[in-house]
């Protein structure tokens, strides 16, 4: 008999259990989560084309944003499905898209953009998760084919001063070879998308998504390296008419391209096998284009091209399971 | 075989959790008035019932016999009398049929086995007998007779006998208990299977998160010959096929068991009640099983008789600070979540978790992003994602062209996927639809 | 004989239901007046073929009926082309000149030719074609005037919104043309399945297979 | 197929008499329409020249070749017996999407009066900008009624070579200035129809005596 009051055990209430399949832990990554340290990861290069471009590119930058998360949830109102821009893939896409414009386009260009963008590119297949195609990329080759004039129309970039003058300009790429000097190329100092210009910025977001270990690094290694071989290939053939490699990978939207587009969980292959073959891929279209087509661009195309082939490379790049072996040969009788 | 053993393809590192009840030694668990021993707990036929209500026993003294090869005995957990033979919840939600012991506080062994103390002159088919009398099975989780892995068929020939330590469910510390304190009875285990197999070794693989564990077994693992292996941390390290690879380098083929690469697993827990069995003739009526989780006041480790039911479990363990969201039993990744604290300790009940609601997966599943997360872990190599669309589908056959079969339901996939998808859910939905419709077929 | 001629317009629309003449639908239907011109001269081409088809059905053998058909359509529109050319109004002709001889190869002519003409009476056959033409007519001044607004803001070459200055070429294009014309079958199955759901029954698209998409909640997919 | 013979030969003489009916029915038609046919190609040729040149009442055809090689179609346009101008028509290849069709209305000295585009592929919208004069009417125009306008609708890109002459140094295509003949987006057709234009003012002014010698 004791004379000390032991408090009584407190006991779990089974009525307030919770039953439900396992595991029963998760990891704490999530979607939003992803999506926003790839927005993060993006926004040197976005400092980089506001740098460049003043407050145009600001512009851009927050009006395709605005209408890329007021047209996806107007979607989802007159679906009747539930609101969807938490998870932060309308984001990504509305800065996305607006890196791929010229820091001086229209404002409904924007608009129109974004409308291409989330309607045609994601809910019309469903959503987040069931878009065959990068939506970026569906409205970049949408507005490219659609205004071809307000898109091939680049501003000059000026340094520090915000308020930019519209002066138009060639992209590099469209130059004789030669004219832009590779240091210029780096820092983004040349016309172009606002966020393709600076290839330091790009390569500082790539580093941190590989850091996170959101993209798969084979995607930007093979589509880069590819690039690089040939149109380095036919550097050393025809050194006058043709850009050097260097200046391949550096200009145009290709670092942007491999690092941030090609690399879109949804639209690439899942496995590390399939994510070679689309890197490869995308390089050949990529230098094709650039050396044989009528663009003087050719990293949209070729990602749409291999965004089109990714259930195929899924399928065809499935490894063999564990345990899929010839079994052993004392067995084989 | 190698020194250093191998690293499968995929895994995951979840927070591992186990400082809350890893330095807590094993306790004996006091006598309680009442046991509901769950009648079946072993996978395979059901024992067949030799006591009826009235009866008084005695502690060992056999309540149920083997109901065939793939089955084994039970025994009474204490001396008393069969208050009835009723229903009683199991761990699967559902009433199972149970016998309930009162217990005249004696706790009076009955006519007990012969001590094999001679156990290396003794014929080895004796030794797997007693294995099988004594009602010995898998007590990692699964439940399998350990007679039958001791048994090869004609044709198949053993050649490493491996006893699994990994123990690589986060929070368990069960079997790191018993290696700690039970080290001899371990290696002694270890060595009476491999004279049962015929051979002359045997390895302990081991995590290497638990070096004292490992430091200790070596330091009497030599006297029988045995090797320790210390294994990287990777869930699921524990899983048989997994450890089979890491330690042999063998693949078990898909479908195929761990016999068809001549190897047999055993559970450290396992082994040591092969010990008991062999060297004092004591069946197998308790186990140890860590009571854990945050929401307990006072995790520790146990040794359980069979039928002691989650309520007293967790009165040893001081009940818990607030209401826990889930009660499992077995660990986070592969537990099965319990709704009643009526269900009782199973020889398979490797621990009690329960768990707070800040770290329950309550999530509504998101659409799939195909971030290649899970294909990233998967140790089995296969495609997680796209099987779970395939079974979401009702898209059977594409799910089984896709190897759904292979799945070990490790639970990884479900653990690292963003979107929250209950992708263990679906390839147990998948593996049941296909089983079904071969069935039919046949 | 009332359906003979409606049928045409919506249940077997010939563009947008059984999916027939694509090549032309997709290539012509940059503007509402090319889609007219087009809808016109397709017409056209049907009733006569369809009345000569008709006429033939009984002395045409099995064997041999396919090959007679196309002869006939051949001619009947190379007729049409060089009578078109001589006598009708220039303006006419500058606007249906370039389609007629892309209807030798809409297999809405012969398509009709072989499922209706070939099996009825003269007088059946007319009122279908007409109804076939109707429809295919419509259905391209729709397309191509939902292509025309969207390029310019401008219906048969009539500004509507008068600050339109850049045209979203996208919408003249063949991609607009696919993106057009697949939102108009969307639009179309909605209505079916809407319909078939207020009338109790699950709608089921011959070819489609709904369960990998979740667009909307009419798959019948639980 | 085995169940019943086929009587091949009887086949193959049925499809013969319809394909022999079928091209009796074509020649019987082309015949009848051959006349109508070239009147009416005629009226358009017609149409098209008095777009570009001044009234004229006669006109002669004569076929030069430019220095590219290209046949150029001259008419030389007469009023009550006094020559009164000339049009060049070339077919270009260099188009973006194929062959442009370009006639160019000149002055006796080869001054170039006005340009048109007869006959093009070009991408619409694009490059039928360059090509095309067209008025775009707007719904208040309809609203309104007025009347229509007459004459030829200008077309910044053509009617910048009016008044030019296609002196030794080619048309450089210029964008974005005050003066413009290239659109953006369109440079190929707009180098195309500058190409045209210059290779029909060049072969007129270096053909001046004979075009007046061909129109007595």
């Amino acid at each position: 008999m004791s004379e000390i009051e032991t408090p009584p055990i407190q006991m779990p209430d089974p009525s307030r259990l919770v039953v439900s399949n396992s595991p029963h832990i998760r990891d704490t990554q999530s979607i939003h989560k992803i999506m926003f340290t790839v927005v993060l990861a993006m926004l040197p290069a976005c400092l980089a084309g506001i740098w460049f471009f003043g407050f145009a590119a600001l512009k851009v930058l927050v009006l395709c944003t605005v209408s890329c998360v007021v047209i996806e949830e107007s979607w989802n109102k007159l679906m009747k499905r539930a609101s969807s821009w938490k998870d932060g893939s309308a984001i990504l896409s509305g800065i996305l898209l607006g890196m791929n414009l010229n820091a001086g386009v229209p404002w409904w260009v924007c608009i129109l953009g974004a409308l291409l963008a989330i309607i045609l590119g994601k809910q019309l297949f469903g959503g987040l998760g069931y878009n065959p195609f990068n939506p970026v990329l569906v409205a970049r080759v949408g507005l490219l084919i659609g205004l071809p004039e307000i898109m091939t129309t680049w501003n000059t970039p000026q340094a520090g001063k915000m308020v930019v003058d519209t002066v138009t300009a060639a992209t590099p790429l469209s130059l004789e070879p030669g004219v832009t000097s590779l240091g210029n190329l780096l820092s983004g100092n040349v016309g172009g998308c606002l966020g393709e210009t600076s290839a330091i910025a790009l390569l500082l977001g790539g580093a941190v998504l590989m850091a996170f270990k959101l993209i798969k690094w084979q995607v930007p290694l093979a589509f880069i390296g590819t690039v690089f071989l040939i149109t380095g290939g036919a550097h050393l053939i025809s050194p006058e008419t043709t850009h050097s490699p260097l200046f391949h990978v550096l200009s145009g939207g290709l670092l942007l391209g491999a690092f941030f587009m090609a690399t879109d969980m949804v639209t690439s292959p899942m496995t590390k096998r399939g994510a070679w073959i689309f890197g490869l891929g995308c390089g050949i279209m990529t230098s094709a284009i650039r050396l044989w087509g009528s663009y003087p661009e050719g990293v949209s195309f070729s990602i749409l091209f291999m965004n089109a082939l990714t259930p195929l490379i899924d399928r065809g790049s499935i490894s063999k399971p564990f345990g899929y072996v010839a079994p052993l040969k004392e067995e084989t009788k | 075989m190698s020194d250093k053993p191998r690293k499968f393809k995929g895994g995951v590192h979840p927070q591992d959790s186990k400082a809350l009840s890893a330095s807590k030694p094993i306790q004996d668990a006091p006598l309680l008035d009442s046991y509901k021993v769950i009648m079946h707990q072993n996978i395979g036929a059901p024992p067949e019932l030799v006591v009826k209500k009235g009866d008084a026993v005695k502690k060992g003294d056999l309540l149920a016999k083997a109901g065939g090869f793939v089955s084994v005995p039970l025994h009474a957990p204490t001396s008393g009398t069969i208050k009835a033979i009723d229903k009683c919840p199991g761990p699967t939600g559902m009433a199972v049929p149970s016998i309930e012991i009162t217990a005249d506080g004696e706790d009076e062994w009955g006519t007990i086995f012969e001590p094999l103390v001679e156990w290396e002159n003794t014929d080895p088919s004796e030794l797997k007998q007693r294995v099988w009398d004594a009602g010995i099975v898998g007590m990692g989780g699964a439940g399998f007779p350990s007679h039958v892995k001791l048994s090869p068929p004609e044709g198949k020939t053993i050649d490493t006998l491996i006893l699994n330590g990994a123990e690589c469910e986060p929070y368990l510390t069960a079997d790191h208990r018993i290696m700690l304190e039970q080290a001899e009875d371990v290696v002694l285990g270890a060595a009476i299977i491999a004279r049962i197999l015929g051979l002359k070794t045997a390895v302990i693989g081991v995590e290497d998160n638990k070096p004292d564990a490992i430091a200790k077994l070596q330091e009497v693992a030599e006297k029988y010959n045995v090797k320790v292996q210390a294994l990287p941390v990777n869930y699921p390290q524990g899983a048989e096929k997994q450890l089979i690879y890491a330690i042999t380098g063998r693949e078990v083929p898909v479908g195929k068991l761990p016999m068809d690469v001549h190897c047999v697993v055993q559970n450290v827990a396992s082994a040591v009640a092969i010990a008991e069995a062999v060297v004092k003739g004591r069946p197998s009526i308790d186990r140890i099983t860590t009571v854990t989780g945050k929401p307990v006041v006072n995790p520790g480790n146990w040794r359980f008789r069979l039928g002691t039911s989650i309520e007293k479990a967790l009165e040893l363990a001081g009940g818990v600070n607030v209401q826990p969201a889930k009660l499992l039993l077995g660990g986070p990744m592969m537990g099965i979540a319990q709704s009643s604290l009526g269900v009782t300790v199973m020889k398979n009940t490797s621990g009690i978790l329960l768990i707070a609601s800040d770290e329950v997966s309550l999530y509504t599943s998101e659409p799939c992003i195909r971030c290649g997360r899970c294909v990233e872990v998967c140790p089995m190599g296969i495609l997680p994602a796209t099987i779970s669309q395939a079974v979401e589908n009702k898209r059977f056959d594409w799910a089984e062209e896709l190897n759904v079969m292979a799945c070990i339901e490790c639970g990884s996939c479900s653990y690292v996927c963003p979107s929250h998808r209950p992708l263990n859910q679906h390839f147990k939905r998948g593996k049941i639809e296909i089983q079904a419709q071969l069935r039919k077929k046949k | 004989m009332a359906n003979e001629f409606s049928k045409g317009l919506w249940k077997e629309n010939p563009v947008l239901v059984l999916l027939l003449g694509m090549c032309p639908t997709l290539a012509v239907t940059s503007s509402a007046t090319n889609g007219l011109g087009m809808g016109v001269a397709t017409m056209f081409v049907l009733i006569g073929s369809n009345v000569v088809i008709s006429a033939m059905r009984k002395i045409v053998p099995k064997k041999i009926r396919i090959p007679v058909y196309i002869v006939v359509i051949a001619t009947f529109v190379t007729v049409v082309d060089l009578l078109m050319q001589a006598y009708a109004p220039t303006a006419l002709y500058d606007a249906l000149g370039i389609f007629i001889p892309l209807i030798v190869v809409n297999c809405i002519v012969l398509g009709r030719a072989e499922a209706f003409a070939s099996k009825n009476s003269v007088g059946k056959s007319v009122l279908d074609a007409l109804g076939m033409g109707l429809g295919f007519t419509l259905a391209l001044v729709a397309l191509g005037g939902v292509r025309e607004f969207l390029a310019s803001g401008s219906l048969f070459e009539i500004k509507l919104i008068p600050g339109w200055t850049t045209d979203f070429m996208l919408m003249t294009s063949a991609p607009g043309a696919f993106i057009i014309l697949g939102l108009f079958l969307a639009g179309m199955n909605a209505m079916n399945m809407r319909k078939a759901k207020a009338a109790g029954k699950t709608y089921k698209s011959a070819s489609l297979d709904c369960s990998s998409c979740n667009i909307c909640d009419l798959g019948g997919v639980d | 197929m085995n169940a019943q013979k086929i009587n091949i030969p009887k086949l193959g003489i049925f499809l013969g008499v319809i394909a022999a009916i079928a091209a009796g029915l074509l020649s019987f038609v082309s015949a009848s329409t051959e006349t109508a046919i070239k009147v009416n190609l005629q009226k358009k040729t017609d149409a098209a020249l008095e777009q570009v040149l001044p009234a004229f009442d006669a006109v002669d055809t004569m076929i030069l070749h430019s220095e590219e090689g290209w046949p150029v179609r001259f008419y030389m346009a007469k009023k009550d017996g006094a020559l009164v101008g000339y049009a060049g028509e070339v077919i270009t290849p260099e188009g973006f999407s194929g062959d442009v069709t370009v006639m160019v209305g000149l002055e006796l000295d080869g001054t170039i009066r006005t340009v048109i585009v007869t006959a093009n592929t070009e991408t619409p919208g694009l490059g039928t900008a360059v090509t095309d004069r067209k008025v775009q009417k707007t719904i208040f125009d309809l609203v309104k009624g007025g009347q229509e306008a007459s004459g030829l609708a200008p077309n910044v890109y053509l009617d910048w070579y009016g008044s030019k002459k296609a002196e030794n140094e080619r048309w450089a295509i210029i964008k974005d200035g005050e003066e413009i003949n290239g659109k953006t987006g369109a440079t190929i057709t707009s180098a195309a129809i500058g190409g045209a234009v210059y290779a029909i003012g060049k072969t007129c002014i270096e053909n001046l005596e004979e075009l007046s010698k061909g129109a007595e």
